[in-house]
């Protein structure tokens, strides 16, 4: 019998490449065997756009990188900016920057879990994340005043104070989250469907994670105990108590799963932050026009996604010189073709939702 | 109420009768009356499925659902054929158009066909077939032939795949199907679905074949492809399959179709297992054909609640399901039944 | 057992078949909107200084502003929001010191046509009797200052005239 | 092992590699002509296992290649540089060491034009695959749009 490999362009169209992402696979009947992934359809230049902006402005800017997880973008570059220019950050301003933060960080995994299910066929996870999710999502609009590009970090502090009323309405979303997850595990997780799926697909050892530069939930997901709120603790992440989920296989399940675990440790952090939320002012003394001083600096922040790092160079002016945003789920992506290889196809869409990447931040 | 179609169908061949038209011609005239009737019943519950289904994934998912076109929404379904039959029809370049065509006209024929010989209630079936089982399985599985076509006329790598993937699916879960019901056909010793309903009078046959009525639950979600088996449109994967390139009314063909099919293994299954229009607990007050209409909807409510809840499944777990779990305890089932039959009969409780 | 997962999916989706929905039916119903929701931008005349910070902070270049120079004071003849290229980051509220620039809750606003989609707040009658105030004040605090003045020479030229009278007088 | 800070895994990287240069914000600037063999050593040796960043900047008379190097078993990071002449912008790649810098280098290459030796697909990424120029170097002109 004469066969043939076929050429199947998936995506920058595709209701599940979570965006405009292509990969070109070359099919031996539903088995791929090949793949090359093309990302840039969503690159809009912001490291160029950003050169000709001030620092404050560059802001904006990083809401539209990961525009699931707003905030970490955030924070990422006002951190990268307070290490630059030597700024204490207020205690106050440290706790909300935790407590919004970690919500994000919820809200985010909450996407990635349920677009998962979405992506195996069970669109009713979908939607019941997202029902909880529009819950944190009127929190951060009541913070900052927008859903999706919150703006809400100022170098040096955060753009406002928490609005009355927000406390209680975190304080409820933590009670109930526990609740919210137990029908994920339910529905989802607990499904023999699902975890046929999932289970011992695409398994990565860890030392191929680590090699691969891989981050967040899916280098975790393959056992390596590597989280920078734990590993090098950064902003006020040595004062709370929280662990670490690892995975064992680093198959889709974990990846899968681990996000859902985390969703409860964020819930943890946030738990005692509220109880210790002190008072006082919520931005640092920064000059009106900032100008930091001739240098470089790299730093990180832990993303919903992996490490998201932000390097800036300053020549002394009030334009930044060089910004360089160090996205995760863009280095994640580079072990995706190599990884899809001898699957079938409905993995690959499988596989693609556990690395759960956000467009905005692959193509930056 | 319990005769009111028997004797309308009745009414008419009488007046025509009496008009002096000769036999053939009356039967002939009764005949299309009866089959328009059921292509009208058929369509008809075919909208009200599609608004049901939104109704129930709604509920499910802490939605309302359609509730702006007439009251509570019952018009949304008509609304979106009118759209639907406004829409330009786009022919993909290079393809057979005549089969191309030609495929959405079709998809509607075999469960059509296949409702000319159900038992819709007590004497309520256009043609009373001797082999009615035999019947249906014969004509449910040519819709993999349509399908198919019109997966490979779409000249479309995402419609090609699809329809591969039907071919194997239908194919492989005929298979499940037919020895499902061979259980119960042994049962009865006959092929006729009245015949079928008739000897379900003391007990129905899903407390005597609940093996039987699993598999064929299982392999009628296959067959009609829904989740979990819904890798033919596997909308995540494959976009909509055989039917990516069809837009307008070809789309809408195949849309309603599936609801037809629904229809007609919901029914099937009240038939075959459910004791089809015969009253559980004396209750015949109520309409036979009533209480099939009850029982068909309780089976698309169940087949509708296993679609919102469940992920999909895999090519080769789906044929690996198939062929190493569902054929080899179809198998056993035919054992069981048939010797405990045998026993039966000979020790005569 | 195989199959408990199965049917604890169909409990929980039977459960929410049966439960509270959670939809809003939006135009008629309202979610509540936070008082720093970033909707449509409205300016207040009034209050603008023509400072330009609001101009300098908005990463975009959304804003411009017209201004003109009346009898030495800093007229604002022209606002002009090009709202398809704002990011509702909300810099420019920031940057603003009289809070002349703000954010409403309105946030519709898809329009037909992309030309009425900038706004223009200035209105021309607006800026006339901005000049027109500021003229008339001018000329007030002119009328006043010569006034002044005026009695100011008076006295002087009365101081004046007693000096020489008492020099003469000397 | 014993623990160590990161100045004093500095100072012994110093004394294993003279040539390495430690600026005062304690950054490494390697020659590029030892950048390989250095980079495979800090992997091997003192276990900077990770590839975090690896980025480029256009200083006008010449290129900076930047790497951050990081533990998955503790919190020391290096933040090495090295200096490439703008005429002949080449830079071994770390392909071979860490598998991680694939797309970044891909991305570097198509944003800032630097070349990587022994890449095993050094093709655009995020542009179009027939763009001319690298817009992250500092002389990048374009025309039209609004800046």
């Amino acid at each position: 019998m004469k066969t043939q490999e076929m050429l199947l362009n998936v995506g920058p169209q595709h209701p599940s490449t979570h965006g405009v992402f292509r990969v070109v696979l070359t099919l031996d009947g539903e088995t791929v065997v090949n793949a090359t992934s093309v990302p840039g359809y969503l690159h809009r230049g912001i490291e160029k756009l950003v050169e000709s902006r001030t620092y404050p402005q560059v802001l904006p800017y990083t809401d539209r990188l990961d525009y699931l997880a707003g905030i970490l973008m955030n924070w990422g570059y006002v951190h990268a900016m307070e290490q630059l220019m030597e700024i204490e950050v207020p205690e106050r301003a440290e706790y909300i920057r935790v407590i919004v933060g970690e919500l994000q960080r919820i809200a985010s995994h909450l996407v990635a879990t349920g677009a998962y299910a979405g992506d195996v066929g069970g669109l009713t996870g979908f939607i019941y994340c997202f029902r909880d999710r529009e819950d944190i999502m009127d929190m951060i609009e009541m913070v900052s005043g927008a859903r999706l590009t919150p703006s809400y970090m100022r170098i040096g502090g955060v753009a406002g104070d928490l609005p009355d009323g927000f406390l209680e309405k975190c304080q409820k979303f933590i009670d109930y989250l526990p609740t919210a997850i137990e029908e994920y595990n339910g529905l989802i997780t607990g499904n023999e469907i699902f975890q046929h799926r999932t289970k011992k697909v695409a398994p990565i050892t860890a030392e191929k994670a680590i090699n691969m530069s891989l981050s967040g939930p899916i280098l975790r997901a393959s056992g390596v105990n590597y989280d920078l709120r734990k590993a090098r603790p950064y902003s006020i992440y040595d004062r709370f108590e929280f662990d670490v989920p690892l995975g064992s296989n680093g198959d889709c399940f974990d990846r899968f799963y681990l996000r859902i675990l985390e969703m409860t440790q964020s819930a943890r952090i946030i738990r005692q932050a509220l109880a210790k939320l002190p008072e006082g002012p919520i931005n640092a003394k920064v000059p009106k026009i900032i100008k930091p001083p001739a240098g470089e600096v790299y730093a990180e922040t832990e993303s919903s996604k992996g490490i998201m790092g932000v390097y800036v160079v300053s020549d002394g002016s009030t334009k930044p010189y060089r910004v360089h945003f160090r996205r995760p789920s863009f280095v994640n992506m580079g072990h995706f073709d190599e990884l899809i290889r001898g699957w079938k196809i409905a993995d690959v869409i499988a596989i693609l939702g556990s690395f759960d990447i956000v467009l905005g931040e692959v193509d930056c | 109420m319990e005769n009111i179609f028997v004797n309308a169908a009745g009414g008419i061949r009488n007046l025509l009768e009496s008009a002096g038209l000769p036999g053939l011609a009356v039967d002939l005239i009764v005949l299309t009356v009866i089959f328009v009737a059921i292509l009208v019943f058929v369509l008809l519950n075919v909208l009200w499925l599609v608004y049901m289904e939104r109704k129930v994934s709604a509920f499910i998912q802490c939605r309302i659902g359609p509730n702006r076109v007439g009251p509570m929404g019952l018009f949304q379904t008509i609304a979106d054929t009118v759209k639907l039959i406004s829409k330009e029809i786009i022919i993909p370049k290079n393809t057979n158009k005549k089969l191309f065509l030609l495929a959405p006209v079709m998809i509607f024929m075999p469960p059509m066909a296949v409702f000319a010989v159900t038992p819709f209630g007590k004497g309520m079936v256009a043609l009373d077939l001797n082999i009615g089982v035999y019947y249906f399985v014969a004509l449910a599985s040519l819709s993999t032939v349509i399908i198919w076509t019109a997966g490979w006329t779409s000249n479309n790598k995402y419609s090609l795949l699809g329809s591969m993937r039907v071919v194997a699916q239908m194919v492989s879960y005929e298979v499940p199907l037919l020895l499902s019901i061979v259980g119960v056909v042994l049962l009865t010793g006959t092929l006729n679905l009245t015949g079928i309903i008739t000897s379900q009078q003391s007990v129905w046959f899903i407390f005597l074949q609940p093996l039987a009525f699993l598999i064929y639950l299982i392999a009628a979600v296959a067959e009609t492809n829904r989740t979990p088996f819904d890798l033919v449109e596997g909308e995540s994967e494959i976009i909509t399959g055989p039917f990516t390139e069809y837009s307008g009314m070809g789309f809408a063909f195949f849309f309603l179709a599936e609801y037809a099919n629904v229809l007609l293994v919901s029914m099937l299954a009240s038939i075959l297992f459910l004791g089809g229009w015969l009253a559980p607990f004396g209750l015949t007050f109520i309409p036979s054909w009533i209480w099939l209409l009850l029982k068909v909807y309780l089976m698309i409510f169940i087949l509708m609640w296993l679609r919102w809840t469940y992920p999909r499944i895999r090519i080769d777990q789906m044929m690996a399901f198939c062929w190493k779990v569902l054929v080899p305890l179809a198998i056993v089932n035919i054992f069981v039944t048939g010797i405990g039959k045998y026993l039966y009969e000979s020790v005569r409780w | 057992m195989f199959g408990k997962g199965l049917l604890k999916g169909l409990k929980i989706t039977i459960g929410r078949f049966f439960g509270k929905k959670s939809t809003v039916q939006y135009p008629e119903k309202r979610l509540p909107l936070p008082d720093r929701f970033y909707g449509k931008p409205d300016f207040h005349y009034d209050k603008c200084i023509a400072c330009n910070l609001c101009v300098n902070a908005c990463p975009n270049k959304v804003i411009t502003l017209g201004t003109d120079t009346v009898e030495k004071k800093k007229v604002v003849t022209g606002y002009h929001f090009d709202q398809q290229y704002c990011l509702f980051c909300g810099l420019c509220e920031e940057a603003c010191p009289k809070d002349a620039i703000t954010f409403t809750d309105d946030f519709e606003l898809t329009t037909y046509d992309r030309n009425t989609i900038g706004i223009e707040f200035v209105k021309q009658e607006q800026v006339d009797n901005k000049i027109k105030e500021i003229k008339q004040a001018a000329a007030e605090k002119a009328a006043a200052e010569k006034a002044a003045a005026e009695t100011k020479v008076q006295t002087e030229n009365t101081d004046k005239e007693q000096t020489t009278n008492k020099e003469g007088g000397a | 092992m014993t623990v160590q800070t990161i100045s004093e895994v500095k100072t012994e990287i110093i004394a294993k590699y003279p040539q390495i240069e430690l600026s005062e914000a304690g950054h490494f600037f390697v020659p590029v002509s030892q950048l390989a063999d250095i980079m495979l050593d800090l992997k091997v040796s003192f276990g900077f296992d990770f590839l975090t960043n690896l980025t480029a900047v256009d200083h006008v008379e010449h290129f900076n290649v930047v790497y951050n190097l990081s533990k998955t078993t503790g919190p020391e990071m290096l933040h090495i540089i090295t200096k490439v002449d703008r005429n002949e912008p080449k830079v071994p790649s770390m392909v071979p060491i860490w598998g991680g810098a694939v797309w970044q280098e891909r991305e570097t290459y198509d944003l800032v034009g630097i070349i990587f030796t022994g890449h095993p697909n050094l093709k655009r990424i995020l542009l179009d695959d027939n763009w001319e120029d690298h817009p992250l170097r500092r002389d990048f002109q374009w025309e039209g749009g609004r800046d």
